[in-house]
């Protein structure tokens, strides 16, 4: 069984009191692809990270080329050849392109304990040029964008493949989860060229992908592995079946419970906003319930002006109206105070409040549902707690869970259970909110966006995939380098097609 | 003993232990005044066979009435000679004394409308040096080295500490006498020798060939002025003077070399020998607060301006013979009354 | 099995979070063995008359501290504030007992407006504050000590009252401690703080303003200060112009040494209790127990460390810096 | 937007070395206006005579900070300083030609002085990593125990130091540079090396940017966090002797004040206390600036007591107005 080039064998993982990872059995053979899927808090990265030394099994045992290895700390494992991209980012923002691509692991960039730069920079430069990315390795990676950095990270893991002596593994967590078009298939080419000498284990919530790219698949599920598939004789609807526990609906986005917006009062209206060096005159209404979906590439300004209507970052010149009135959006605050709301993409600092509790997330926002004058209601606060963690299907020990220690798709359904929870919500500015949760949660959340326009709920919407965009908005707007170049209606019936889209956003 | 100290009969802890506790109460024994005081009182303890408890309150004054207050604890009548951190404490630190009913001699800093005699027996004295006569004086030998005639800079000490205004008070009345000298620039150096030195340089740079004498409000700080003259070359040309008596300032007296002129002893080992035995007598009863005069309980003691006449009078403490006539009177260097 | 593991784990937690009061409580002990009446009426009075400034200067910090901020200024605030009192009760008598503390309040929303307004980092903006305040104390009481007779009795009381023989003061800062505690627990935004220090964006991004949170904090810092100098001008029976701020060191030893993260989020007023608790124990207790003055500085310093290496809860620190 | 400028990163590179060195010209800025002020306020500021003061003020405190800039990168603080110098003054003088005991060791008096810095910044290191306590209390604890050990070997009156070739390195000057200036100098170069092209000085920007990530990557963090806490001791110690050698006798109030005054140096310069941001070069220039203000204000003849003030209310407006611009909305600022 010479053929298999990592194994573990019935890894076991508690975190006081929650059994991450159960009785799991898990293997990958030479150069073969593993796809890993299962819903959010399964133990997709609780197993990586014990492979990756980051975590240290409570039971059972890892193989490396047959023989059994434990992995102390996070370079003994890369000492192994097995290199890592994190789900959560896992750079240091504070220091060059450069040294994070080889925190760590020098090698020839540092002789003598002394860094030779130019030869640092040369090596990063190599291994951006894997990936035809631009950023420069000098570049400080807090200058980066999130999407440029998690090319990085891939950067960071390819690097593997010159250390490892034989056999590396490159483990991704959920690589794909902020890359879109260019990107992702810049990713899959670099894939297909690794497995040429080396194996991969992959982690997406995105069925398609995962068969796409995979030669086997494991199914987990809370903590246990449920199924081993190879590529030929399962197809999405079986995967989903095997992960969620039942029938993926017919309906995936609830198309059908998408109700027409003619006649509404308009909400918001952008007119004329412009922000330097982001974007420039972007106008349009939002009405109530109905869902506008914002499509466009990296560096389309998208991001820029879903923060700005959100006042986490000042514009140039335009006007925001809110009910026919202007917004001053001096600061998140005043946004949050009429009824703004927003999910960002930097889920792990702006979203969550590392180290509150869940239930102290979920009332972050309003707290007023839940207190009794400045007081807080004790009880009530706890029932409605534990009814959105029910609703939501958050998995967690308890509302009392420290949020760091929810798995990434969960946090993320906090943050949005933090907005639901607010009676004062009017608009809700999405930005990936789907971002790394898993296809029953996804569903969960479309259902989710439906009921908040039935409320009469305002949404404005960043989709991961242009198929999410269409499916879910009333109406689409297209931006490159900062300008709408195309509008789309999109209610029921006359969706556009994803290459409709497409050509105004290359 | 918590009966004792509700109501706070004087010496009412001394029925529970006959002996009296013997307590110095100093800044630290980092530096070598405080550390010669702290001498005095052990010479005292051995005349009377007894150890000596030291309160080093670095600096600190909450923590020095802290440990003043620690004192009720041992429920033994205490003896205590204390140089309070500023004139601020005296008051809390005397009242505390009084409330757990030992004796206590306060030294330097008190605030001048506060009299033992208005606050207790228990505060049995206030001993301090009339600092504007001696800084009068020590400014003189200043200004006769320099022949009369020409500008100085003065360094001076912490800013609300009693003791430096007087000083610098002194300095001044000098001046009025001396036409011929003319105060060039004042600048704090805190007491320390490591700013001093600092500040000497600026002012030097300041002032250039003006500059012929340096006066600082205490050795510490004089000594760095004379490191800032080394630098400059200007050791043994420029005459510099300080106050307290130290060691290193006594033998650059007498060495001569750098014309390091004068300073001004205030006997730190009489202050703690002498101090130490004026609250123990009133404890253990030898003398009566209550028959004591005005004078006798809030005093000027004297002080001697060295100079290289006098200088090997100062250099090492006292023997236990020569002290002996102070511990038996603590009286016998009265000036004056204060005020 | 996975509730038999959260026993365990709360059991362990409700250790580590009593560990400073075990220290306090072993530190008394090994102090009261050597000498009996230091828990004698009279000694307890002392020690508590000590505590009441510390606690209150304590207090205040634990609010800035828990933002993940610092005040260096407090101390010398509450030196500023003992002057002011030492000008102003001859003059207006009572009045200044109320308005001092209130103009502290001041300073501490001022220096808190610099900091959020202009984001420069609290360290920078208090110890330059720090300079600022000393010297106006300095400039308003013309560098000295300034008796206080006339209006006395305004502030008499907080050093003379005594409720079952324990001083009052001490008394009120406990219980100024507790009611911040039980503020932190019950309100609705009594969490805010904690949030300040561990996810200050993710806070702002919920809406709260950060800025707002932030003044009123060192706003608390300053009225404590204020309340503190009552204490000291009172105890001292004068303004001083450096009267407090050899405080300074102490009383942010008292707050971490309680269990308080420096690097805030984690913490609260109780442990800051227990912490100021501790540093006076310490003070005082060394030349208690005899430990000879040369020596002292060297034993203080080890138990210092030895006692954070007890108090400080790891498991809620995350990284230590 | 951040596309652009990466691409366009490239030219322009000595703007760029100096920013890297000194910082985002700010505090450069700000110390600029105070020596153009005081240039024109005071004719003897920019005289040579003051000019070698200015640099003898500037030399022990530069010294300091620089040592302190290494734990403020990690985002830790020390706060033993002033017992270390002292404690190292002390060690050092007692074992030179001096006027308490008999020994004279010369030049390895002096090493000896350094190394007993080294190790109390070994002991912070640690016990703050192995014990996991914050820097800040280990530090004041170490602190109270060099005052104390200073203090011991103080024995009531500071030793002298008795070594003239030794002493002359205090007051001596080169070329009209003052000697201690020299020695600040090599420190200075040495710690920019180490800064840039070694695995303490790099690693420890990243420990301090995030070093939940940097456990990620598997670097050995605590041996680095003990290196930096070594680093700041040596400094330190070296500022001890230097102090020695400058009043010519060991001290224990020796180190009295160079802590506030180096902090502020390391966070005027630009080095931020949440870490991983700022260097050594910056240090510089927060150091040079204190020493310009304090030398000034003595020249322009500022009442004491306003000196503290005007000095406080300096270092906020020069940090607030010189980062103004880089206010951003969304940002923590602790
Ligand atoms: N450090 C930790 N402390 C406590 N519990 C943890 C910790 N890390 C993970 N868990 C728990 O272990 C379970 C598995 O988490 P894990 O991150 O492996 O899920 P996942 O499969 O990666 O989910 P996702 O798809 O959302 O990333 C979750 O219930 C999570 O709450
Ligand atoms: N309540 C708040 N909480 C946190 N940060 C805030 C708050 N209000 C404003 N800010 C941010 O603090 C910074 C300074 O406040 P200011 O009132 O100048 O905002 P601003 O006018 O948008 O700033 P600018 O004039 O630079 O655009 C601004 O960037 C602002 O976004
Ligand atoms: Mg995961
Ligand atoms: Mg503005």
């Amino acid at each position: 069984m010479n053929d298999v080039v990592l194994e573990v064998r019935n890894l076991r993982k508690e975190f006081r009191g929650v059994v991450a990872l159960d009785d799991i059995s898990f293997e990958v053979r030479r150069h073969e692809v593993v796809g890993l899927i299962g819903e959010n808090g399964a133990g997709k990265s609780t197993l990586l990270k014990i492979l990756s030394g980051v975590y240290q099994p409570d039971g059972g045992e890892i193989l490396r080329m047959g023989q059994t290895v434990s992995f102390k700390t996070a370079g003994d494992s890369a000492a192994a050849g097995i290199g890592m991209v994190h789900q959560e980012q896992s750079l240091v923002t504070s220091v060059s392109v450069a040294e994070n691509i080889f925190l760590g692991e020098e090698g020839r960039g540092v002789r003598g304990g002394v860094f030779r730069w130019g030869e640092l920079r040369r090596m990063a430069q190599a291994q951006l040029d894997k990936i035809k990315s631009p950023i420069l390795p000098k570049a400080k990676v807090e200058s980066l964008t999130f999407a440029e950095r998690q090319m990085v990270e891939l950067a960071k893991a390819l690097s593997v493949e010159e250390r490892a002596e034989n056999e590396p593994v490159i483990v991704l967590d959920e690589p794909t989860s902020v890359l879109e078009g260019d990107e992702l298939e810049v990713l899959f080419e670099q894939i297909e060229r690794l497995r040429k000498f080396a194996s991969i284990i992959f982690v997406s919530h995105r069925l398609d992908e995962v068969l796409r790219i995979s030669d086997r698949v494991y199914v987990f599920k809370d903590g246990q592995q449920v199924a081993v598939r190879n590529r030929n004789e399962v197809d999405t609807d079986e995967l989903h079946r095997l992960m969620v526990g039942r029938e993926s609906t017919s309906e995936f986005y609830h198309e059908g419970a998408q109700l027409s917006v003619e006649g509404n009062p308009v909400l918001l209206e952008v007119s004329g906003l412009s922000k330097h060096k982001a974007f420039e005159d972007v106008s349009f209404a939002l009405r109530a319930g109905e869902v506008v979906g914002i499509a466009g590439v990296l560096g389309s300004g998208r991001e820029e002006l879903s923060r700005v209507l959100f006042g986490a970052e000042p514009f140039s010149s335009g006007t925001i109206e809110l009910d026919g009135r202007g917004l001053p959006l001096r600061s998140p605050v005043e946004a949050v105070k009429v009824g703004i709301g927003y999910i960002p993409a930097e889920r792990r600092i702006e979203g969550v409040a590392q180290g509150m509790s869940v239930q102290e997330n979920i009332f972050l926002a309003d707290p007023s549902t839940v207190s009794r004058g400045p007081f807080l209601d004790a009880r009530k606060a706890a029932a409605e707690a534990d009814r959105w963690v029910k609703g939501l299907k958050i998995k967690t020990p308890n509302r009392q869970t420290d949020v760091a220690n929810l798995s990434g798709g969960n946090q993320q359904k906090v943050v949005l259970a933090k907005w639901l929870s607010s009676p004062r919500l009017r608009v809700l500015i999405l930005d990936h909110p789907t971002r790394g949760l898993d296809v029953g949660a996804k569903e969960d959340v479309y259902r989710f966006i439906r009921e908040l326009c039935a409320r009469g709920i305002g949404v404005v919407l960043l989709a991961d995939t242009l198929e999410e965009t269409i499916a879910l908005s009333h109406t689409i707007l297209v931006m490159r380098d900062g300008v709408v170049q195309n509008r789309f209606d999109a209610h029921p019936g006359n969706k556009p097609k994803p290459v409709d889209l497409v050509e105004g956003m290359v | 003993s918590s009966a004792s100290d509700e109501q706070n009969v004087p010496g009412g802890g001394a029925e529970s232990t006959g002996e009296v506790a013997l307590v110095q109460g100093i800044r630290s024994l980092s530096n070598s005044y405080h550390a010669n005081w702290a001498e005095g009182g052990d010479l005292f303890g051995a005349s009377i066979g007894q150890d000596v408890v030291v309160l080093s309150d670095e600096g600190d004054s909450q923590k020095q009435l802290s440990l003043v207050k620690g004192l009720a604890a041992k429920g033994q009548v205490f003896a205590l000679n204390i140089d309070p951190n500023t004139s601020s404490d005296t008051e809390a630190i005397v009242r505390a004394v009084t409330e757990a009913g030992g004796y206590v001699v306060t030294q330097w800093n008190k605030p001048a409308d506060l009299n033992p005699w208005d606050v207790s027996d228990n505060w049995v004295a206030h001993i301090s040096f009339d600092g504007t006569g001696s800084g009068t004086e020590v400014s003189q030998a200043l200004f006769d080295d320099m022949g009369g005639e020409g500008g100085i800079i003065a360094i001076q000490g912490i800013l609300d500490n009693v003791p430096a205004k007087q000083r610098f008070a002194g300095l001044q009345a000098a001046l009025e006498a001396n036409p011929g000298i003319e105060l060039l620039d004042d600048q704090t150096a805190n007491w320390s020798r490591t700013e001093a030195l600092a500040v000497t340089q600026t002012l030097l740079a300041k002032h250039g060939d003006k500059v012929k004498g340096v006066w600082a409000a205490n050795d510490e700080m004089a000594l760095g002025a004379l490191e800032a003259l080394k630098a400059a070359g200007l050791a043994g040309k420029i005459p510099v003077i300080g106050f307290d008596a130290v060691p290193q300032a006594l033998e650059e007296i007498q060495s001569g070399e750098n014309r390091y002129v004068a300073t001004v002893s205030t006997d730190p080992w009489w202050q703690g020998a002498a101090g130490l035995s004026l609250a123990y007598q009133a404890a253990s009863g030898a003398i009566d607060v209550s028959k004591l005069t005005h004078e006798q309980r809030a005093f000027y003691a004297q002080q001697t301006v060295v100079t290289t006449e006098n200088v090997t009078d100062f250099l090492a403490a006292p023997s236990a013979e020569a002290i002996q006539v102070d511990i038996d009177d603590p009286f016998a260097r009265i000036v004056s009354a204060i005020n | 099995m996975a509730t038999r593991w959260l026993g365990d784990s709360s059991l362990k937690d409700r250790l580590i979070a009593a560990l400073p009061l075990i220290v306090l409580i072993a530190l008394v002990a090994v102090v009261s063995a050597q000498q009996p009446n230091f828990l004698g009426m009279s000694n307890v009075r002392g020690l508590l008359e000590g505590l009441a400034p510390i606690l209150l200067l304590a207090i205040g910090q634990t609010f800035v501290i828990l933002t993940g901020g610092i005040d260096l200024s407090f101390a010398v605030v509450s030196s500023l504030s003992t002057v002011l009192l030492a000008l102003w009760l001859p003059e207006i008598g009572p009045v200044a007992v109320v308005l001092v503390p209130l103009i502290t309040l001041g300073t501490g929303l001022l220096t808190g407006i610099v900091v959020a307004v202009a984001q420069v980092p609290s360290f920078i903006v208090t110890l330059g504050a720090m300079g600022l305040w000393s010297g106006v104390a300095l400039t308003l009481s013309s560098a000295s000590t300034i008796r206080i007779s006339e209006g006395y009795q305004a502030i008499g009381w907080i050093t003379d009252m005594r409720i079952a023989g324990l001083p009052v003061s001490a008394l009120i800062a406990i219980a100024l401690a507790v009611i911040a505690a039980v503020a932190f627990k019950t309100l609705s935004r009594g969490r805010t703080l904690h949030a300040m220090g561990l996810a200050e964006k993710a806070l702002l991004m919920s809406g709260n303003s950060t800025r707002m949170i932030r003044i009123a904090a060192f706003g608390m810092c300053g009225l404590f200060s204020g309340l503190a100098g009552l204490v000291l001008a009172s105890s001292q029976y004068s303004g001083g112009p450096t009267l407090g701020d050899t405080l300074m060191l102490p009383a942010i030893a008292a707050v971490v040494i309680g269990g308080n993260a420096i690097t805030g989020g984690v913490g609260g007023p109780m442990k800051t209790l227990v912490g100021a608790l501790i540093i006076i124990v310490l003070r005082v207790g060394l030349s208690a127990i005899g430990v000879p003055a040369a020596y002292e500085q060297i034993v203080y310093g080890a138990i210092i460390v030895g006692a954070v290496v007890l108090t400080i809860d790891r498991s809620r620190l995350g990284i230590v810096k | 937007m951040s596309r652009s400028d990466l691409v366009s990163s490239a030219p322009g590179v000595d703007l760029r070395k100096i920013q890297r060195l000194f910082g985002t010209g700010g505090p450069l800025v700000a110390l600029v206006v105070l020596v153009a002020f005081f240039s024109l306020a005071s004719s003897t500021f920019f005289t040579l005579g003051n000019g070698s003061s200015l640099l003898t003020q500037l030399s022990i405190l530069l010294v300091v900070a620089i040592g302190l800039t290494f734990v403020i990168i990690l985002g830790s603080l020390d706060l033993s300083i002033e017992g270390v110098m002292a404690s190292s003054s002390l060690v050092f003088v007692l074992l030179a030609a001096n006027d308490r005991n008999d020994s004279d060791l010369g030049f390895l008096a002096v090493i000896a002085g350094v190394l007993t810095g080294s190790l109390f910044g070994l002991l912070n290191g640690v016990l703050h990593v192995h014990l996991k306590i914050p820097s800040f209390m280990v530090t004041l604890g170490t602190g109270a125990i060099g005052i104390g050990i200073a203090t011991v070997l103080f024995g009531g009156r500071a030793p002298r130091l008795m070594d003239d070739s030794l002493r002359d390195l205090g007051f001596g000057s080169l070329g009209g540079i003052p000697k201690l200036a020299i020695i600040a100098v090599i420190v200075l170069t040495i710690a920019l090396l180490v800064q840039r092209f070694t695995r303490v000085g790099r690693y420890g920007y990243a420990i301090g940017g995030d070093e939940q990530v940097m456990k990620l990557s598997g670097v050995n963090i605590n041996r680095y966090k003990v290196l930096s806490f070594v680093l700041t001791g040596t400094a330190s110690g070296i500022a001890g002797v230097m102090a020695a050698l400058q009043l010519g006798v060991g001290d224990v109030t020796i180190g009295g004040g160079y802590l506030f005054t180096a902090i502020t140096a390391v966070v005027l310069g630009g080095t931020a206390l949440v870490g991983g941001i700022g260097g050594v070069g910056r240090t510089l220039v927060g150091a040079a600036i204190i020493t310009v203000l304090a030398n000034g204000l003595i020249l322009i003849g500022v009442n004491p007591y306003v000196q503290v003030a005007v000095q406080g209310l300096v270092i906020v407006l020069a940090v607030a107005v010189t980062g103004w611009s880089l206010r951003k909305r969304v940002r923590a600022i602790k």
